[in-house]
């Protein structure tokens, strides 16, 4: 299985595979280079146990992993990959829907942003069709007594409004779309 | 007895009653109707909507409910009603008992004003200095020179730093009297402006007090709460790395005499500043128990809940109260729902995985369980996790270790800051002070930034789980070749002792 | 550092390297794949199949692991290979730190005879008698007036009580004597009789030692042990009930001579029978750390495992290790994955449920989690609870209480009979002996039956949720106005405020 | 709903009722006398909590309830319910089933005992169409180093062996069935 991997500002081909003794090889890298894994994976309960075979045979990680539904834009799936580091962020994607991405072009799409943590809207910032720039507030969020505000993360003009003013929200409810300026 | 609190210190309090052969009732709100509190409790009842306001805080309803239920007597654990003197009075009159200080108590202590007159009339140090507005500079130099220099001069009026001058010097006074009056003039329209000593870099070191029915009050030594994000303590510990055995003496005996000045009976805590020079003033009580007496019950092997139930009973504080010393130490860090990467922002939630360090010196302290919701509504501590080890070092060396074994999924948590604060170097030494939390914060030495992308680990993993979701679907839509290899990787695993080296290198 | 063991001693001994800073690396059969143990430490390596014969045992396998993995020591735990002389010489060829004694005291504590000698020689009590047979019955008299009243007969050539006789005067001697000679040649072909001074009804009470590499041999107090069934021990405490600063100095004293004539290093355990007049007997010597080291670790403050790792470093005991006294008290019980109510028939299987008790005072050493599954291949005992009290009746509490919040569910355990032994009067009063869980199961006073019909509760609640199953059924199978009205109990939750009196008991 | 519940000798009727409010009503015993319970169930991670409305209301029992597939003839559905009290094991009979049941006569059916834990058959004591009295050993199974004899539950003829001597068994793998004597 071929995928692209994205964390942070890094991107990365991988390759993998399942072999025939039950353990997977896993090359994080160009097909001429990168690292190659050999992994032996253990569920425990609810956490996963990958062990390390060949070279670095015995070190054993301990994982959480859950599909988070945020994802941005061309993105097959996000996880949450929870261990020893902390928690990271991982968005897949496969190379064809990269492929099919592409092809439509860069600038054509609107972002959605969804609530981070459920609570209640105490406040709207700006109307649907304002113009918008990176890091203005857009609605403020209430939960646990501490008030949040969510911002525009590009700039560009305010689709739509989802919410409005004393609202309750789950995580995961969409809050606002921007159309990004080209 | 009927626990009139939620989340982990109705947790504390039901062990407690349990322990005690008592029967236990809690309440709960909409909210909390899963709460763990409940499960553990003989009884649950229902007390109002989610808003604190209309269930936790109904003062009357609460009272109501335990003569209802034949209560003899109400626990409030901390915060809610736990220093609301009317509640205590409410009580008082209703005849359940309320476990903690007359409702007296309660009122003077709560005053500021108040209970800074009585601790100067009790001979337990305050911060030098007086509310009265200066007159001139001329007053201004005679008092600074009573109180000792660095001062701080103050408006009267007003806080948020205006008209707010540090003097170290004499020779600055005049001037900074001046200025001081110009700016507090300008801000509030009014250019009073009095002087108190200058705490230097001060620690937050408080003292546990305990009182019977009898007039005899005694302390339970201190506990070192300096790390503080906003007034709200994020690390305590006990013993403070600084006390010796006269400091702590002579700041027990201080404290006493503050919970003697107000009549107090049961469990209550002295906080002080403790500067450089190790002199120290009082700042609050706390009439009731702390969210950190934990570290004190490690430490000094008493059981401060069974404690409050003995003295709250007219049981008389006996001779193994007397002349406490604390034996190793112990640390506890609160594990709020909160995302510190995120500007601390709540994550209230889903716990989807839960497991609690164990083994040797390790409590824990939970108001969760896997499977909870974190409710919105409430402050966002789900729990406390405490260290006891024969000395600092060990306590610092078995927290780590339990905050490596926790897994807690679902939900964002301060997990990440508490293990940059027990790597921390100055933390390590004990040199701490009550902004060292939010100065390490603001220079980047303790901020916690969303995982970096240095490591395959993440990925790899990110990309195995999604495979064994595509194998899934795969099966589903019925089964491939594929999927047959990816089964094999739970029957055949007896085959993972064959193996060859392949060239892999470790990812860190 | 090579972990040479699995379950919760595997465990124990990772979090303690991973609190001195040591990588840990685990060794696993084809049972454990998706043990604890691994899941904690930095390293896991298969080292073979299930039985342990092919996994565990195979010392020169591990042996050989260590050294190819570059490990510096293998820690054995307890069981397996730890008191595997063999072994251990192994280890010292290799040049692999063994964390336990040298070979050469394993080997001399290894054998009853030898051992026995030892101790005579170093002044270590035993229990007084001789393995020589006896010529006649007048030889008898005189050695029986010799070690005292009551005294036993027993056969040379073999046990299961053929030819044993317990004798409590002169004058059933001779007759005694006769009957146990004919009873002997009957069973065994061989008429030799030996006698030995009886010790009526004792208490197992154990010391635990702790030898460095400098000849320096310390105790760290007594456990006693006495609840015992088929030799295994199921509940243990620290300090023992009965002993008084003098005894405790003296039989501390007696371990540390026959430690020391061993020329014992590293942590073990001297097991006395204590009899009624407070007289011990030296029973055998644990050369390795003991399954119910962590009520020692409560009550002393010393991390055992630690203190193992400073002298196996060749380190020093410095004098926090001098005349170490209890504080408070620590009662520990064995979980075993079996069924009391069905003669401890083993109950392997699946953990479905597992909430651990937590809260003040309690420690869970466990080697399973929520979802883990026991294999039928290795011992039954899947955790260790702990408690500690400031007093014994405290510690007791807290265990009940414990013991009260523990769900375990899927496998059967041993639960049911420590509630029974912790609201036992003679054990509360501290009275024991190493017959007495034995004997109260026998006479139906511990007995743990299934549970008998007498109250509402479980009918009831395997209504509901035979109930709830039904509607999921119909739910499926298109809904019906029923399912609506089962839905309801979670949507209309906030209508559970309304509640009407309808005549309802208390069901038990 | 109408339930006839066993529990060890005791047997009882139920009357389980879910009420508007999201409670339930439940009666154990004849319908002209009997205990009625008001209840409200709370679901909480992997367990239940009960709690009694009406004159005890307030008082709280955790529970968990699995089913299980151990049953004697004519039970619909067995259960263990695990309490403060310990675990319990509760046969569920509609009562359609059991009128079914008796009608169809007592003695004519065979009863198969399963394995009670996993492990190692060592030992099978009996031949196909032995007689044997309750309470004879039929087969001895090992586990955790124990053996453990597993005998027959009533006098019979036994009618068939699904296991021999050295194979391995799992939890709830029938051993033996017996045909129960007239």
């Amino acid at each position: 299985m071929e995928l692209i991997v994205r964390h942070g500002e890094r991107e990365e081909d991988i390759h993998l595979e399942a072999r025939d003794d039950g353990t997977y090889q896993v090359r994080v890298g160009r097909s001429d280079g990168g690292r190659t894994y050999q992994i032996d994976l253990v569920e425990a309960g609810r956490l996963t146990s990958l062990r390390l075979l060949g070279e670095s045979e015995g070190r054993q990680f301990e994982v959480a992993t859950r599909r988070i539904d945020r994802r941005s834009r061309g993105a097959a799936a996000t996880y949450e990959v929870s261990s020893h580091r902390g928690v990271d962020r991982v968005e897949i994607t496969d190379p064809l829907t990269r492929l099919a991405e592409e092809a439509a072009g860069e600038g054509s799409g609107a972002t959605t942003v969804s609530a981070y943590m459920p609570g209640r809207v105490v406040e709207v910032l700006v109307a649907e069709g304002d113009s918008v720039s990176r890091g203005q507030g857009i609605v403020v969020l209430e939960a646990m007594k501490m008030k949040n505000e969510i911002q525009a993360e590009t700039d560009g003009r305010v689709a739509r409004l989802y919410v409005s003013e004393g609202e309750a929200v789950e995580g995961g409810d969409p809050l606002f779309e921007i159309d990004e300026t080209d | 007895m009927l626990v009139a609190n939620r989340g982990e210190i109705a947790v504390r309090v039901v062990r407690a009653l349990r322990e005690a052969g008592i029967r236990s009732a809690v309440v709960y709100s909409d909210a909390d109707r899963a709460g763990l509190p409940i499960l553990l409790a003989d009884e649950a009842h229902h007390i109002g909507p989610a808003p604190s306001a209309e269930s936790y805080l109904r003062g009357e309803a609460i009272v109501d409910l335990a003569v209802r239920i034949g209560a003899d007597a109400i626990h409030p654990g901390y915060g809610f009603l736990s220093e609301n003197a009317e509640f205590a009075r409410r009580c008082e009159e209703q005849d359940v008992v309320f476990i903690g200080p007359p409702s007296s108590a309660i009122a003077a202590m709560g005053s500021k004003i108040e209970s800074r007159r009585l601790m100067i009339d009790a001979g337990v140090p305050v911060v030098p200095g007086g509310r009265d507005p200066l007159p001139d500079a001329e007053a201004a130099l005679a008092f600074a020179a009573e109180v000792g220099y660095p001062v701080m001069l103050k408006a009267s009026a007003g806080g948020g730093g205006k008209g707010m001058r540090m003097v170290s010097s004499p020779d600055q006074l005049e001037t900074a009297f001046r200025d001081a009056r110009s700016e507090a003039e300008a801000a509030f329209g009014d250019d009073a402006v009095y002087l108190e000593k200058f705490v230097d870099e001060p620690r937050h070191v408080e003292v546990q007090v305990l009182g019977d029915a009898h007039g005899k009050v005694v302390h339970l030594c201190e506990r070192e709460c300096s790390l503080q994000r906003r007034n709200q303590k994020v690390v305590e510990e006990a013993p403070s790395p600084v006390l010796d055995g006269s400091l702590r003496r002579r700041m027990g005996e201080a404290a006493i005499r503050a919970a003697a000045a107000v009549g107090y009976t049961n469990a209550g805590t002295v906080e002080f500043l403790l500067d450089k020079n190790h002199d120290f003033f009082f700042l609050e009580m706390n009439t009731r128990l702390q969210v950190e007496h934990p570290v004190t019950e490690m430490v000094t092997g008493i059981d401060l809940v069974q404690a409050q139930l003995h003295v709250a009973r007219g049981g008389a504080l006996g001779p193994e109260f007397d002349d406490v010393s604390p034996r190793g130490h112990a640390i506890e860090v609160r594990l709020y729902a909160e995302d510190p990467a995120r500007g601390f922002a709540p994550s209230p939630g889903r716990i989807d995985v839960l497991r609690w360090p164990e083994g040797p010196g390790i409590r824990n302290d939970a108001g969760v369980y896997e499977g909870a919701e974190i409710p919105i509504y409430y402050d966002p501590m789900i729990a406390k996790l405490i260290a006891w080890g024969s000395d600092r070092d060990q306590a610092i060396r078995r927290l780590q270790r339990a905050l490596a074994e926790l897994r807690l999924e679902g939900i964002a948590s301060s997990v990440p800051l508490f293990q940059r604060i027990l790597s921390d170097e100055d933390f390590r030494a004990g040199r701490m002070d009550i902004k060292m939390l939010e100065r390490k914060m603001e220079d980047g030495s303790w901020a916690v930034e969303p995982a970096t992308a240095d490591a395959d680990l993440p990925l790899v993993a990110a990309a195995l789980a999604h495979f064994a979701r595509q194998q899934q679907v795969t099966s589903i839509a019925g089964g491939s070749a594929e999927d047959a290899a990816h089964t094999g990787s739970r029957r055949q695993w007896r085959l993972a002792a064959r193996r060859e080296a392949t060239g892999g290198a470790p990812w860190s």
